[in-house]
């Protein structure tokens, strides 16, 4: 079947919007290939959903350019655009039932009914609710309203689809099976989907990129490897899971003391020398002996809480007069260490960074 | 704490029967045999609603009655429509005003808003003319039919029209598809109480009708000034009893549609 | 598509405007320093004020304006706050009657509950008497009422009145320290609104009052009816001057309470 | 400072709800201790909340009764039962300032002045918002008005206190800080808890023992270790956390087959012996190694999906034409495994069960 646009690359060049005095999005400067899976992953308020508004043209761009392919696009009315856009609340047509809503957006097309019919039915088929087609929105659950709403959106097959948080009101269990649908399909057509969300977990299983929003900018880009492991902030390093920071001296990019015990990190990249800094290390990075652990950063610790959580088990530690967290897996045999232990903590020079203390903007 | 006292229940229930109790004596009084207006009548009969449908006077009443409420409940809907979907689209600052002046009419002594219009209709020789008369009486439904569509549209999700917008559907064919076809319950409502709210009006009437276009409210006050007969308690009744058809069948599109 | 296009905020603009034309017309009327009623004025005065003001008649309709509206409002805010509390915490069926009961006074033709009330005071030797035009105007308000403190009490959690139940206080406890403090703006809302019905009605007090006790309304249409002069200009004026002070301080009192 | 009840021990024998035809809860039995932290958990519409409202009394126990210590209080009015209450929307007075909210219990109670203020400045120090008695609950944050709450449930000092939820409306992050600063006041003042929540991480890390709810009955009852790692039934391992559910033909109590391979599990104590059955097994006890792992249970598979979440690599497996799901702590080095890899997955005896299918009840 031919393919609505001819490109689905995205590029914003300095992309900024404005309410009233403030810039509620600021110099967004990104480049989305096509056939990515990119998120924009933030707090409510960051300026991630202002921005795919403007992507989609539902706001006006005040700033800079916003390309599709080689067309500038950032003054084009939404229905020139021909993006697919699903929604966090479906946005399914109450007044029609399953069928007619996927076929909705063929009816401004000009295509034969047998071919709107085939269309509806693969749309229908690519999403597995074929037996539904004749029932309303209203009959679905939350996770079938949702498939309806993405049949819709890839129905007339456009290169690029816009999600806005469309897994927001489903509960936490289906909501990890949807990711993995919503990515096989993805896959499945080959389109460029840019995603919005507040989940990191669901950011990091489905994208090729995330970037990171604070405060309308971008505060890091990257694999979700990337900026799970090595983010270069304290705020990503929080934002995207729970996060080690420990106060300490930086001597360098790499190294750093505190009360006398010597640390050795890899190197952030994010040009701390010898200021206060933190170190950053995540719970499940560290490693808890009752021996010394062998590993290049090795202090002594004690043992304040212990957190049953299921397949996790968490360690609230007390190091160098700090809070610290570790985290287990629930293996068998665990927990191994009880409240009031004193042990050993040790973890690898590639699982920490030292950064900015917060505050210091970035 | 989920059950309201027994006493307070009762109070209630109570004082609420007493609301009704006169409306009632006069739908009572109006099937009364005797000659006079009695309560409680003697015996039963349907003489006063013969005397009613029989008469042509009445008969022509009713029609303008009909009329006019037809021609306000259009005017007001279809102006009150355009102006609730502005109102709950618009982000700015003066949609409060314009909200507050559309609901004037509500607000001004309905005296007032009389001799205001007839005022204007003196001076534009309009007194006796069916149209303004409906004009007049759609500017005192514009408030109701505003806060229905308002409501109606205020739940009408304004995503539902940008995923339209986006599948690349113009505004108008937007508005013929998606808005009109959700807000249809609130449509059909609104129109059935404007026309209601004109149906039932006297005193803008009092001032506006000439002798041939004498509304039903307006006929009744003129006959209770010239002759006191149990006539005016059927033709009351039968006004009553067109409310109440009227607001059942509202009610029941709004559940029909509620289900939808 | 968050904006309305300009042609349609234009056409409501100017449609709003002219619902309100004739009030204003009314407004600067009553300014006019000519002997009689014409628009525009050739010259400004306050001779009509002068009158109004300097006459005991229309003096003594606003004293029984303000008696009447006075006792009407608070007895149907009383046993409104009742109704709507008993409305709001009830779970049963018999709820939604009930509330279909006490909104009648505002379905049923104003004329023909004036004729009931008529009637039923007849009866009973009441015409005249201030406080059965009060009880009837009560009736009138009570449906404003209700709606307004249903909507104030529903937005009252009954989590916070189960919370008091469990630290250990009683039902007439968690009514004065809980219930009636929360729903302070709702009430003084419901009261303004009801003593304008009150004292705006003019149907039911043409029918009612006696001629010691007419109030302004009824003054204003029995003036109509002998001399058509600018003094009636000046009265409305006034009326539409005091139901505006009361709206805006109902919005501010609502504002308030809202920031508290 | 005397206590207000003499015992916080509550016993509910045969407790039931009946609404119209519908028996909303049915047959509860369960003694809760003095000082223990207990957990209603379970679905919407499970009858989780139902049962907490017949225990506070806002709801009338239609069948059994509820006691506390050794008096029957199932028709004892809300007022005279003494308990500490925190709901979902904190339910804070919004007329009356911090300090009075919290003052508002002791005012039905015989207390001077002094003591009185002695009493609000405990509990406001015990959750530490000393600083915050003079505002509004309205210009508190989420968090802080969960606290207020706290304080105003703990400041006469009940034997008992019942939470309805009272981390629902926060986010994520904040949860797991409050449910630590929950559990240690209850543990300081012993008081009696009885938690409902539908968050299972939650009754994991804060209780003593969770009653796992379903359809008005108690499905399971037990420490959190113990529901989490042996659950009775397909429902209950599924509804802690994520679950492998194998269907296999169980030959005994403790053994099964499938395809050839046989298993080898701990007893269930579900009475599944020769039939249909599921073999439940967590998804952090898998162990895949490119060789046999040498566990007790050792199958060939093969990886379907590699899903990198953070803390944790999540592998869709193959095994035996089943998908299997296995996490993998996100240590350095992983993920050891890519998609198409064929590996060994294996798993202890201990750490698997035989399960009844699903649609058997229970």
């Amino acid at each position: 079947m031919n393919q609505t646009n001819a490109s689905g690359r995205i590029a914003l060049t300095g992309v900024g919007k404005i309410y009233g005095a403030q810039k509620v999005v600021r110099d967004v400067n990104v480049t989305i290939e096509e056939g990515e899976f990119f998120s924009l992953l933030g707090p409510s308020g960051s300026g991630k959903t202002t921005t795919l508004m403007m992507i989609a043209g539902f706001a006006e761009t005040d700033e800079g350019h916003i390309r599709l392919g080689d067309q500038d696009i950032s003054a084009v009315p939404p229905k020139e655009r021909g993006f697919g856009m699903v929604f966090q609340n479906y946005a399914l047509f109450p007044h029609m039932s399953v069928a007619d809503n996927v076929a909705f957006p063929l009816k401004v097309r000009k295509l034969s009914a047998a071919e709107r019919r085939e269309r509806v039915q693969w749309a229908l088929e690519t999403v597995k609710l074929t037996d539904f087609a004749d029932r309303s929105p209203k009959q679905l659950s939350g996770g079938q309203q949702q498939r309806v709403a993405l049949a819709r959106a890839i129905v007339y097959q456009p290169r690029v689809i816009l999600m806005d948080e469309p897994l927001g009101a489903l509960d936490k269990n289906l909501r990890f099976h949807m990711q993995t649908e919503i990515k096989d399909i993805q896959r499945r057509l080959g389109m460029t989907v840019i995603y919005v969300t507040h989940d990191q977990e669901e950011a990091m299983n489905m994208s090729d990129r995330i970037a990171i929003m604070r405060d309308g900018q971008i505060a890091q880009l990257g694999t979700p490897a990337e900026v799970y492991q090595h983010p270069d902030s304290a705020f990503v390093g929080k934002f995207l899971g729970e996060a080690n920071l420990l106060p300490v001296t930086a001597t360098s990019a790499t190294a750093a003391l505190r009360d006398g015990a010597t640390f050795a990190c890899r190197d952030a990249g994010s040009g701390v020398t010898s200021e206060p800094a933190l170190l950053f290390v995540r719970p499940e990075k560290l490693r808890l002996a009752a021996t010394p652990t062998g590993l290049e950063n090795d202090v002594a610790g004690r043992v304040t809480r212990v957190s049953y959580l299921g397949s996790v088990i968490r360690y609230g530690l007390d190091v160098l007069g700090q809070e610290m967290t570790a985290d287990a897996q629930n293996l068998t045999g665990t927990p191994a260490f009880a409240e009031g232990d004193s042990l050993r903590v040790g973890w690898a020079a590639q699982d920490c960074r030292l950064l900015a203390p917060e505050g210091d903007g970035a | 704490m989920t059950r309201a006292p027994l006493s307070l229940r009762l109070v209630v229930t109570i004082g609420a029967l007493l609301l009704i109790a006169p409306i009632l004596i006069i739908v009572i009084v109006s099937f009364g045999g005797d000659g006079y207006l009695k309560f409680p009548p003697e015996s039963l009969s349907l003489q006063w609603y013969d005397k009613f449908f029989g008469s042509s006077r009445w008969w022509s009443s009713l029609w303008s009655s009909t009329v006019i409420a037809l021609m306000a409940s259009a005017i007001s809907t279809v102006i009150g429509f355009l102006g609730a979907y502005v109102l709950v689209r618009s982000q700015s600052r003066w949609r409060l005003w314009l909200l507050a002046l559309a609901l004037t009419p509500m607000i001004v002594p309905q005296v007032i808003t009389a001799i205001a219009m007839f005022y204007s209709a003196s001076q534009a020789g309009l007194v006796g003319s069916l149209l303004w008369v409906a004009i007049c009486h759609s500017v005192i439904g514009l408030p109701i039919v505003l806060l229905i569509l308002l409501a109606t549209l205020q739940n009408i999700d304004v995503t539902l029209e940008r995923a339209a917008a986006g599948m690349g559907y113009s505004q108008a064919r937007i508005f013929a598809t998606v808005v009109v076809p959700l807000a249809l319950p609130g449509v059909i409502s609104a129109a059935l109480f404007s026309f209601l709210a004109s149906f039932d009006e006297l005193i803008i009437a009092l001032f506006l009708t000439g002798v041939r276009t004498q509304t039903l409210p307006v006929r009744i006050w003129n006959s209770l000034l010239l002759e006191v007969e149990p006539t005016i308690a059927a033709v009351s009744t039968f006004l009553v009893a067109i409310t109440v058809v009227i607001l059942m069948a509202e009610w029941a599109i709004r559940r029909v549609g509620g289900r939808q």
